[in-house]
């Protein structure tokens, strides 16, 4: 029943905030109150988990398609973004105060918006899964389309086709494998895929995943459409709509189809690790400093497909260590980002100069993004990075080598942006510039702590999905099933 | 030939020559119209499968909606430039191939899984209501008030692009 | 086989009665406008005028059958028989008599309700096959205003299959009760004001209004062709018209057997008479004010219409 | 099988639509096929597998709403990309700038 309640409170919030929230005052307060509601009963509802899947709730269920796909499940592999989504919720919902446009209707797709994502994670049938998958685009659509920059719509129908496309081929991969199973269910599965229907649902599968993610040749989408989102949005579709990409491929399509999934590895290994680099060397050559963080968005993600492909214990941890890490520490530098282009307007590297000076605390919170972005050790970034470069190292040995260059280009790009933009001469034009409002500190603090600590003590997260990945990756590693 | 196997084969005539049409013509309301000849082979082939209340839902949604959304989006858009609207492709084997590529392993891999069940007869839809009406109405409608509520948007949208 | 056979045989019973209805539409309409205005209308051929249609449509069907030459010829040609087709399958579904439609399905209601979006899209495309600007901007109007008013038409016909339990329209015949007639007055009403925007007649006839848009989405045609726009207009009136009497009226009620279907077509006429008269005495609004009062009036009307069924339903 | 294979078929030409096509409608068009590909899949498999059909419908109309939710919200991007730019070629979104 929490778990019901988990997917239902935000959509009750937002129904709540588009009755009420005719004026900004009420609509701001309702969703913070709803964001803060769920990020509580997130609390709960993990404190309580039992470890496996067990769906707490389904309706008559039946042969193939033989009930209406309600069940739920929170297990070790959900946990932490569930955690993930319901914190930076509360931080997109703080980030979004000052929106003075269409109040309402931009609170009420926040909400639907994190409560469709929590759907994706809670999801313990396939159809549930798919529709929720689906459901999470069109109020990121919108979120795009209406509050963004100036090329919001040329970006959200960048965004809309290549999801689009994407997930005509997750619906059919969806329907094999519920006819190669015969069932719907996630956790209980009568029959076994045989290995060419294996490789047919797992890429079918993949390619709306890997355009999620988003991988290597299919990122095009990912820079515009972060460039272009309202703050709110670029903190939700970096910190949380990237996860569901390495949530489906260990949740759905590696425990489906294991055999296929082993056999995929070296090619998601070469798109991972391409991504890892490439995605380093284009953040270096940006100018915008929002198209910055979106490129290292594309780098991370890379570490995540690299982790994942080497189909062991530790490998799956790290990917969700990765994503973890990935989600707050883009959350908060997009958070950064957006304050200061509110304040500047502009997000030119070469124009924002100096800014040590003029805005310290901003300053001093950017200064520690970048580090946790680069692998510091002991913030978040480090233990998932060098996990999965080690663990890529023991399964493709020196192909490894790529994954390495990406952590040290992430050093090279993410200190030229702070040498840019917090070091030098301090410029007159931002001299007067307002520095992080105590609303804005109150925003940052859970996730610089949330950094902290899973940097000094990685275990809170592997320890929680270390149960859950055992079973996938015995069957992955088995081959068969 | 019975009646059934002349629905079905309207049905898949329909579906197949749209989506043909669809494909390849070039100009872009003839194209439409190849969509629209799709979409309802699609809702004839819910209905011979007895499927009627989702092949009535296809109609509604989708040529009442979203055929007509495109071809307002085709009417309003493309008159301005006054040379004869094309949709531009570029045919290349390539791309062909691929299709075609994707299309054979998707029949062969799911071939094993459909069994050797031929395709169904129609069944009597006579439960339909009071299953529709049922529980599953929850679900149902959750549905319906995300269609209305995207649609508004939609209207908003629009009237964001107008103000420009 | 025999299914099939039957199916086809009803399918031309059915354009049989729509376009005779519309000829005998025709005539009705010009002699109640004609009574509206203080003038008699037709009179010359046949008693009161009834023949005329008889010597107006040889006219029509030997005129030429003119294509502008900027027209994409097969769409301008093709289209008005799209525009014509859902309306004569709309008749299929109504319910003539007690448990007898000639396609008598458990989804009939959604049937009637859908079959208008065809019409949209064979208006849309008539409108853009002529090339013609008047005719791009009536079908606009017409699509926007078909699909707006779809959803106030749809949510009148909720309650009544609410209060029946079922979708089958037959059904909604035998679960009638006389006092159906005062609970769902607004529902009615609701109805015939959506029905009548959806077919684009007057007050709501903006997408053909003669004075702007010469004759907007079908501007271009001549002839025979524009004989079966007009077909559809009449067509439309008659199937709207039979399914409010079969449904919120009581179909034959209070006869059975053939008087009852009698009655239904008394019933029916009198409606088609209705939405005439409404034609001819009220004068055209404006686009704003036709969307504005769909979505502010109608469907919270329709709502709360819902909502009363909704609370008396228990205790029935 | 039939039906499969018909499925299959569409799926085909909608990609290749898809893959083929320089204009967004006609791209969007080929989508509206694989996904109406994947639909027809649905239910000939549902049929064929003995579900009620409630659920059946229960569950194709819901992928049904949701698909042209979405595309209506990306019809309408569309359409108001057209009122500002003007433009309306695939490649023309492809292009990196900054």
């Amino acid at each position: 029943m929490t778990l019901l309640a988990l997917v239902a409170l935000p959509f009750v919030g937002a129904i709540l905030v588009a009755l009420l929230g005719e004026r900004l005052a009420p609509s701001r307060f309702i969703s913070l109150a709803a964001a803060l509601a769920e990020a509580a009963l997130a609390g709960v509802a993990i404190a309580d988990m039992s470890g496996r899947i067990v769906p707490s709730l389904s309706w008559a269920p039946g042969g193939i398609l033989g009930m209406v796909p309600l069940s739920l499940a929170l297990d070790g592999l959900s946990a932490p973004l569930v955690a993930l989504t319901a914190l930076l919720a509360v931080v997109a919902t703080l980030a979004s105060w000052g929106i003075a446009d269409r109040p309402r209707a931009h609170h009420a797709l926040l909400l639907a918006l994190e409560g469709a994502v929590m759907c994706v994670f809670l999801a313990a049938d396939l159809v549930l899964f798919y529709v929720a998958w689906e459901a999470v685009l069109i109020p990121m659509y919108f979120l795009i389309g209406l509050w963004g920059h100036e090329n919001r719509k040329h970006a959200a129908t960048k965004f809309f086709l290549f999801t689009f496309v994407g997930s005509a081929f997750m619906l059919i991969g969806v329907l094999a494998a519920i006819s190669g199973t015969g069932a719907t269910v996630l956790s209980d599965v009568p029959r076994v895929l045989t290995p060419s229907t294996q490789r047919l649902v797992f890429w079918l599968m993949a390619a709306g995943m890997l355009v999620k993610l988003p991988a290597f040749p299919v990122h095009t989408w990912l820079p515009e459409a972060h460039v272009e989102a309202p703050t709110a949005g670029s903190i939700m579709l970096a910190g949380v709509l990237l996860k569901m990409g390495g949530y489906g491929l260990m949740r759905v399509a590696a425990p489906l189809c294991p055999a296929a999934f082993a056999e995929a590895a070296p090619i998601l290994f070469a798109l991972g690790a391409i991504g890892t680099v490439y995605g380093a060397l284009a953040a270096l050559a940006q100018t915008d400093l929002k198209r910055l963080v979106a490129y290292s968005s594309v780098a991370h993600m890379g570490f995540v497909l690299v982790a994942l492909a080497t189909g062991t214990a530790m490998g799956f941890a790290a990917a969700m260590l990765v994503m973890v890490s990935h989600g707050l520490v883009a959350g908060l530098a997009f958070f950064l980002v957006g304050s200061l282009a509110d304040r500047t307007h502009t997000r030119h590297i070469a124009e924002l100069r100096g800014l040590g000076g003029s805005v310290p605390r901003w300053s001093t919170l950017f200064v520690f993004t970048s580090l946790a972005s680069l692998g510091l050790p002991a913030l978040s970034g480090f233990p998932g990075e060098l996990m999965s470069v080690l663990e890529a190292f023991k399964a493709f040995e020196w192909w490894s080598v790529a994954a390495v260059a990406g952590v040290l280009l992430a050093a090279t790009y993410n200190l030229r942006a702070v040498r840019a933009v917090v070091y030098g001469e301090p410029v007159e034009r931002w001299a007067s510039l307002a520095d992080v409002s105590v609303r804005e500190m109150l925003a940052a603090a859970p996730l610089v702590l949330g950094i902290v600590v899973l940097g000094v003590w990685p275990g809170v997260v592997t320890a929680m999905t270390e149960p859950a990945v055992a079973t996938i990756v015995q069957l992955v590693q088995g081959g068969v099933r | 030939m019975t009646a059934q196997s002349a629905g079905l084969a309207l049905a898949i005539a329909l579906m197949l020559a749209g989506a043909i049409g669809a494909v390849l013509l070039k100009e872009v309301m003839r194209v439409m119209i190849a969509l629209g000849a799709f979409l309802f082979g699609v809702a004839a082939m819910y209905a011979y499968l007895g499927y009627s209340f989702l092949a009535i839902a296809q109609v509604f949604v989708y040529v009442g909606g979203v055929l007509v959304l495109m071809v307002f989006a085709v009417m309003t858009a493309r008159r301005a430039d006054g040379e004869r609207p094309a949709i531009v492709s570029r045919h290349d084997v390539g791309s062909a191939a691929v299709a075609a590529g994707v299309g054979a392993m998707l029949f062969l891999s799911l071939r094993t899984a459909f069994g050797d069940t031929s395709v169904p007869v129609s069944r009597s839809a006579s439960d339909l209501a009071s299953e529709l009406l049922g529980p599953r109405l929850v679900a149902f409608e959750a549905a319906g008030v995300f269609l209305l509520a995207a649609l508004v948007a939609v209207a908003v949208i629009l009237k964001g692009g107008e103000e420009r | 086989m025999t299914s099939f056979l039957l199916g086809a045989l009803w399918g031309v019973v059915g354009v049989v009665v729509i376009a005779g209805g519309a000829v005998i539409g025709v005539w009705w309409e010009r002699k109640v406008a004609g009574r509206i205005q203080l003038r008699y209308g037709p009179q010359q051929i046949g008693p009161a005028g009834s023949l005329q249609m008889l010597a107006d449509v040889p006219k029509l069907l030997f005129k030429e059958d003119v294509v502008p030459s900027g027209a994409d010829k097969p769409l301008f040609k093709y289209a008005p028989l799209v525009v014509f087709a859902p309306v004569a399958a709309a008749i299929a579904v109504i319910p003539f008599a007690k448990g007898w439609a000639m396609f008598d399905t458990a989804v009939g209601v959604l049937f009637f309700l859908a079959v208008p979006s065809i019409e949209v899209v064979a208006i849309l495309v008539a409108a853009w096959a002529q090339r013609n600007t008047y005719s791009a901007l009536g079908g606009l109007r017409a699509a926007s205003q078909m699909i707006a008013y779809e959803v106030p038409r749809a949510l009148s016909v909720a309650p009544l299959v609410l209060l029946a339990g079922s979708l089958r329209p037959t059904d909604l015949v035998a679960a009638w009760r006389w006092w159906w007639v005062p609970l769902l007055a607004l529902a009615f009403l609701i109805y015939l004001i959506s029905s009548i925007a959806e077919m684009n007649r007057g007050p709501f006839d903006l997408p053909e209004a003669e004075s702007e848009l010469v004759a907007g989405y079908f501007a271009d045609y001549s002839g025979m062709r524009w004989a079966i726009f007009m077909m559809a207009e009449y067509g439309a009136i008659i199937t709207t018209s039979l399914f409010a009497a079969a449904t919120f009226l009581g179909a034959g009620w209070p006869f059975d057997g053939a008087l009852g279907v009698v009655a239904l077509i008394v019933k029916a006429a009198a409606l088609v008479t209705l939405v005439m008269w409404t034609k001819w005495t009220l004068p055209r609004i404006r686009q704003d004010q036709l969307l504005r009062f769909c979505w502010t009036v109608l469907v919270p009307a329709a709502l709360v219409q819902l909502a009363i069924v909704g609370v008396v339903l228990p205790w029935l | 099988m039939i039906a499969l294979a018909v499925a299959c078929a569409l799926f085909s030409l909608g990609l290749y639509a898809v893959l083929s096509r320089r204009d967004i409608i006609g791209v969007l068009v080929g989508v509206e096929i694989m996904l109406g590909a994947g639909s027809v899949l649905l239910a000939s498999l549902g049929a064929a597998s003995g579900a009620s059909s409630g659920s059946v419908q229960a569950i194709g109309v819901m992928v049904l709403l949701l698909a042209a939710a979405e595309a209506a919200v990306g019809l309408s991007l569309l359409l108001s990309l057209y009122r500002t730019s003007g433009r309306s070629r695939v490649d023309e979104l492809s292009e990196v700038s900054g």
